[in-house]
């Protein structure tokens, strides 16, 4: 079956997200003061075949631990979905 | 002729400008910064290089909102001359007072360089004293260089000469759509480019090529203002 | 707020203070001098004071034997930074630093922190920073998970110093099996000052405000400073890496320089290892004083952050100011107009205690003097380590050795050796546009704004070679440095250095380190190069393997005529090539050491001695280049180091474009060959001058005795020629040397 | 009310994506042979306080258009979800 992983990762809550910061900033600057936190990660999709979403389920963990991500910063979490083709 | 050199917080080539600038054609340039609201007294404006506001989310995406940029809407519709280089390329597209955007590097890593551009239109007020076709040294020093327009735009780009400046065909270092380096707007008096003119303007830099970019518009300037 | 922590009693019933590398004896020592046990947050504050990382209790006798003063020296060690004169009422401030293990884990943010970090150290001192260094050891990359620290911790250094506008100029890469499990990435950062302003970390005055000025203050890297020097690779782990954020500290340096000029700072000083910490013990300490802070008024990132981690945080983008009494409103309107926060958080007193409050409430109370100058200092063992007593004399040849042309090719290929292009050209080195001279040359030169003078600056030191000979290895980092800022036309000034080493616990280990050290205080004295500032690494292990000792020289050096500059790159055909030194040695050295026997005896490497290194000999050779060079008669000059005389003739011929027709100028047994044409002897230098300069080279050569052979002509034709005993044994074209060298990291990281 | 405001921000399909190129190569390279796309983008959970989920829909919407999103390269989806406090 094809499978579609959507992968959110974004830095863990104590670490600094400078990113977050300067857009928290500018968003006040124009006329969101309503906003009171951003946090800008990763989001990726990842196409991949597998035997069920189980089996997928164990890739896409391996790959972020392996690769997309690095614990020691950041967290994710992800989303399974079937695809046709 | 009076410049602006705008500076923005984690502006860092406005110095480099400024210098260039009294080196190259001796007039009175000032730092402005970006709380400024009115630029009406000056003739060129330059958004210098650097990462202002760190460069977050997108090059240019926050310094778009700095009070400067309307003085600098203004001025561009008044005519006056405006030159955006590297991360004041990126601004001026983000605040689309030039067409297109800038993406990251096609290697996905920083790249700094003497880079070799073909001067593809050399009768803007920013290229005169270019010969058309010329082959010129300018470094280049950014991360998110890679020019993007969609093909409609780049035909009609084509077809006014707003193409400027081009990587030559074998060594464009980003990944930019036709290996296109610098554009300017359908008027001509606002140009954006990834090289640094700032930082080729003597031999000990290591090129000399973009002292006649102002040297240009130091001439376009006279051509329209009465000399005393 | 709440939080619950364990009580003193606790502390020493469950020995708690072990978990941050307390010892049992240091626990005593501490419970002594307070005349009671230490709260949760003095033993906090205790630990990382006196951890390795901020007492420097392995290596401070060491450091002691280091030659610090000279006519130059403005500020040796003791400061953030050292500072040397440069004549004209300015300075030049600088000082390297290690940022190994965080690295190991996060190779993006702890190469982009190491750097935030050393440049914090310099316009701490009121410097404008000018010029980034970096030096880099990393695992062989056939491996996957070294081309990924090394790939990262170059964006990451990249990433910092771009953003930041300072221009990255030079460095080093290494690449060997030794540094697999422990990279090294050692960053240096150059500023330039005016005499009069400047700046120590100093908290004089009683009554001034303490202010804490820059980022907010959030849970990052507590203990950090401990655990760097831990030897459990997972307790490495623990301490939480930061992230920096480079915009952050380029408005941080703007202000802090802004602020500076003022004249109302009274002292200042950067928040790196241990934080708040560090930094207000030391203050109170270089003045003798007293600090009372009150942690609630921190600004923090993060809720409910407790005296505790408030003190220890390793947040980055902070620096702690002491103002003049009533100036703070200077303060605060110069970090307003930067988007920064500047908050007074305590006072300077006179009873020279480090006073911890929380609101009304005192959380803690230590003498500065029992966390700073009570400090242990110990005395290590040190034994020679068995392996230095079996070493051979080294081989001028191998049995089944490659074919000159072969071995040249592969060398040139060989990483370690190979054009660093790939590295540099994702550094901005050209913003500020003062560097007339960017990587890729000997010493990269940066001009003084407003002068004809100009800096030139080099990190240097080969791991494998002090392994082999302590004494002569670290002796050997500071010949090089200096050569190469000779060949590139500067004066040698002062030093900085990094010694990186593994578990101090280990004599042999310490002895590679006092050693290594000894060498460098003699090699500096000989150059007139003292120390003026420097970091120490060590615990850099991993599954019980060390490291080579690699210390790391940086190395400052002047021009008073910009104009003087000397490529490393060939120039114009029809000159003529000399080597400047005895181009023979190796044929008594043999191979020792080399990148030849790396390369080609990779099993062999460790077990021959290293060449000989006669200082004296060093220093004439050097002394020679740079008159030649102040006299117009050199057009280019390279030092011959990695990979021996023909792969210097090769780096400047392909950088030159340009060809050479060499001729061995002495009859050579064809087994001695490999060691003459790759052996890596020191002292020697290649040099390019007109044909009608050929007179002034043998004169100064014969004024300051030493060797000097006439080696052959710069053609125009595109080809590397080598002749020996009368016949042809290399004949290559420059293109394909070039491929190789250019392209080989790159195909090993796209 | 606290709204969250989960933002997904990908590169047009007709601009080229280097990073997912460059990605799919590496997790290749590792055991993941089963991937036949990467795409990668950004993931931002913006905090604000609104009227109502409306209300918050329309400041998202906004904020991606001005600030968030460059419409000449980039597209955006958002979820939104009350949350406490
Ligand atoms: N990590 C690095 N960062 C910046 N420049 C580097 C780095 N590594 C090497 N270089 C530059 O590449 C050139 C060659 O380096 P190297 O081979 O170590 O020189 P040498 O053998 O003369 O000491 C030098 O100009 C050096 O500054
Ligand atoms: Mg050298």
């Amino acid at each position: 079956m094809n499978v579609l992983a959507k992968i959110f990762v974004t830095l863990k809550d104590s670490v600094l997200d400078p990113q977050g910061k300067a857009v928290t900033h500018a968003l006040h600057a124009l006329k969101y003061g309503a906003v009171s936190d951003v946090r800008i990660g990763k989001y990726m999709e990842v196409t991949l075949s597998a035997n069920s979403l189980d089996d997928a389920d164990r890739l896409v963990r391996g790959m972020c631990d392996e690769l997309l991500t690095n614990p020691v910063i950041e967290k994710f979490t992800f989303e399974l979905m079937e695809v046709s083709q | 002729m009076k410049t602006a050199v705008l500076q923005f917080p984690g502006s860092n080539c406005d110095i480099d400008a400024l210098k260039a600038l009294h080196h190259t054609v001796d007039t009175m340039a000032e730092l402005v910064w970006h709380t400024t609201t009115d630029l009406s007294s000056y003739d060129l404006i330059v958004v210098p290089g650097g990462f202002s506001y760190g460069d977050y989310l997108r090059a240019g995406a926050i310094a778009r909102f700095s009070p400067v940029l309307k003085a600098v809407q203004e001025a561009a519709a008044r005519g006056r001359y405006i030159l955006g280089i590297c991360n004041g390329f990126q601004i001026l597209t983000e605040a689309g007072l030039l067409p297109g955007a800038l993406r990251r590097n096609e290697s996905l890593q920083f790249r700094c360089e003497i880079s070799q551009l073909v001067v593809a239109n050399g009768h803007t007020a920013f290229t005169s004293e270019y010969t058309e076709n010329e082959i010129i040294n300018i470094p280049i020093a950014h991360g998110e260089g890679n020019y993007y327009v969609d093909d409609e735009t780049k035909k009609a780009l084509q077809e006014r000469g707003q193409i400027v400046f081009r990587y030559v065909s074998e060594h464009n270092p980003n990944g930019s759509v036709d290996g296109i380096a610098g554009v300017i707007n359908e008027r001509g008096n606002v140009l954006g480019m990834m090289p640094h003119p700032e930082r080729a303007v003597s031999k000990r830099l290591g090129s000399e090529d973009g002292l006649r970019l102002f040297a240009s518009i130091l001439k376009s300037w006279r051509g329209t203002h009465v000399l005393h | 707020m709440s939080y619950t922590e364990p009580t003193a009693g606790e502390i020493k019933e469950q020995r708690i203070y072990r978990t941050f590398g307390v010892t049992d004896e240091e626990f005593a020592r501490v419970t002594e001098l307070l005349g009671r046990l230490p709260n949760y947050v003095e033993i906090g504050v205790f630990s990382v004071m006196w951890s390795e990382h901020c007492s420097y209790k392995s290596s401070r006798r060491v450091l002691r034997r280091f030659p610090t003063s000279g006519p130059q020296v403005l500020q040796g060690p003791g400061e953030n930074a050292g500072i040397v004169d440069i004549g004209d009422g300015q300075a030049v401030v600088f000082k390297i630093e290690s940022h190994n293990h965080p690295t190991a884990i996060e190779p993006y943010q702890g190469a982009a922190t190491g750097v935030g970090g050393i440049i914090r150290d310099i316009f701490t001192m009121g410097a404008r920073p000018v010029a980034l260094l970096n030096s880099l050891r990393f695992g062989p990359l056939d491996d996957a998970h070294n081309r990924y620290l090394f790939s990262h911790s170059v964006a990451g250094i990249g990433g910092y110093g771009n953003c930041i506008g300072i221009p990255t100029v030079g460095g080093e890469v290494y690449f060997d099996d030794s540094y697999t499990h422990n990279p090294l990435v050692n960053a240096m950062c150059v500023g330039i000052i005016e005499q009069a302003k400047i700046a120590r970390g100093s908290a004089s005055g009683v009554g001034n405000p303490v202010l804490v000025v820059g980022a907010k203050t959030g849970r990052d890297g507590i203990h950090g400073a401990t655990f760097a020097s831990a030897q459990d690779p997972h307790a490495k782990e623990r301490s939480a890496v930061q992230v920096g954020d480079p915009f952050m500290e380029k408005l941080l340096l703007e202000a802090c320089l802004e602020l500076i000029e003022t004249g109302k700072v009274v002292g200042i000083q950067d928040m790196g290892a241990a934080g708040l910490t560090s930094s207000s013990a030391e203050m109170a300490s270089r003045a003798g004083s007293g600090l009372t802070l009150d942690v609630s008024r921190v600004p923090c990132r993060e809720t409910g952050m407790s005296p505790y981690e408030i003190m220890l945080s390793e947040s980055q983008e902070r620096m702690l100011v002491v103002m003049q009494k009533g100036e703070e409103a200077i303060a605060f309107s110069i970090f307003e107009k930067w988007g920064l926060e500047a908050t007074v958080i305590g006072q300077v007193t006179d009873d020279g205690m480090l006073r911890i409050v929380e609101g009304g409430k005192v959380a803690g109370e230590m003498p500065v003097t029992a966390l700073v100058d009570e400090a242990p200092v110990l005395e290590r063992p040190s034994a020679v380590p068995a392996y230095l007593s079996q070493l051979l004399p080294a081989p001028t040849s191998l049995p089944d050795g490659p074919s000159h042309e072969d071995a040249l090719m592969h060398l040139l290929a060989k990483p370690t050796i190979a054009s660093k292009e790939w590295v540099y050209d994702q550094y901005d080195s050209m913003v500020r546009t003062e560097t007339f001279v960017r990587p890729g040359s000997d010493a990269a030169i940066v001009g003084v704004p407003g002068t004809n003078k100009a800096l030139g600056m080099v990190t240097d030191g080969n791991g494998r070679y002090v392994y082999l000979d302590p004494y002569a290895g670290g002796a050997w980092a500071v010949a090089e440095a200096a050569r190469n800022l000779v060949c590139s036309g500067a004066r040698p000034l002062a030093v900085t250095d990094c010694l990186n080493y593994g578990n101090p616990e280990k004599p042999e280990i310490f002895y590679q380190f006092e050693r290594s050290a000894d060498g460098i205080s003699e090699a500096c004295l000989t150059f007139g190069t003292p120390v003026i500032s420097g970091n120490v690494s060590l615990y850099n292990e991993s599954l019980g393997q060390d490291i080579y000792p690699t210390p790391v020289i940086g190395m400052i050096g002047l021009m008073d005529d910009a104009g003087m500059i000397t490529p490393s790159s060939f120039t114009n055909p029809g000159h003529i090539l000399y080597v400047l030194g005895d181009i023979a040695a190796p044929l008594q050295d043999g191979l020792g050491g080399s990148e030849y026997l790396a390369e080609f005896l990779p099993e062999g490497v460790l077990a021959y001695k290293l060449p000989h290194l006669d200082l004296g000999t060093e220093k004439a050779v050097q002394d020679a280049c740079y008159q030649l060079i102040q006299q117009g008669v050199v057009n280019a000059a390279h030092d011959v180091s990695d990979g021996g005389l023909l792969v210097a003739l090769a780096e400047s011929a392909i950088q030159g474009n340009i060809g050479v027709r060499v001729e061995v100028p002495q009859e050579v047994r064809d087994e001695a060959l490999a060691a003459l044409l790759f052996g890596e002897s020191p002292s020697r230098i290649v040099i390019e001058v007109a044909s009608d300069r050929s007179a002034d080279v043998e004169r100064v050569a014969q004024q300051l005795g030493i060797p000097c052979a006439r080696l052959g002509v710069v053609t125009d034709e595109l080809r590397f020629s080598v002749m020996a005993n009368g016949s042809k044994v290399v004949d290559m074209a420059i293109g394909d040397l070039r491929s190789a060298w250019q392209g080989a990291i790159a195909s090993w990281m796209n």
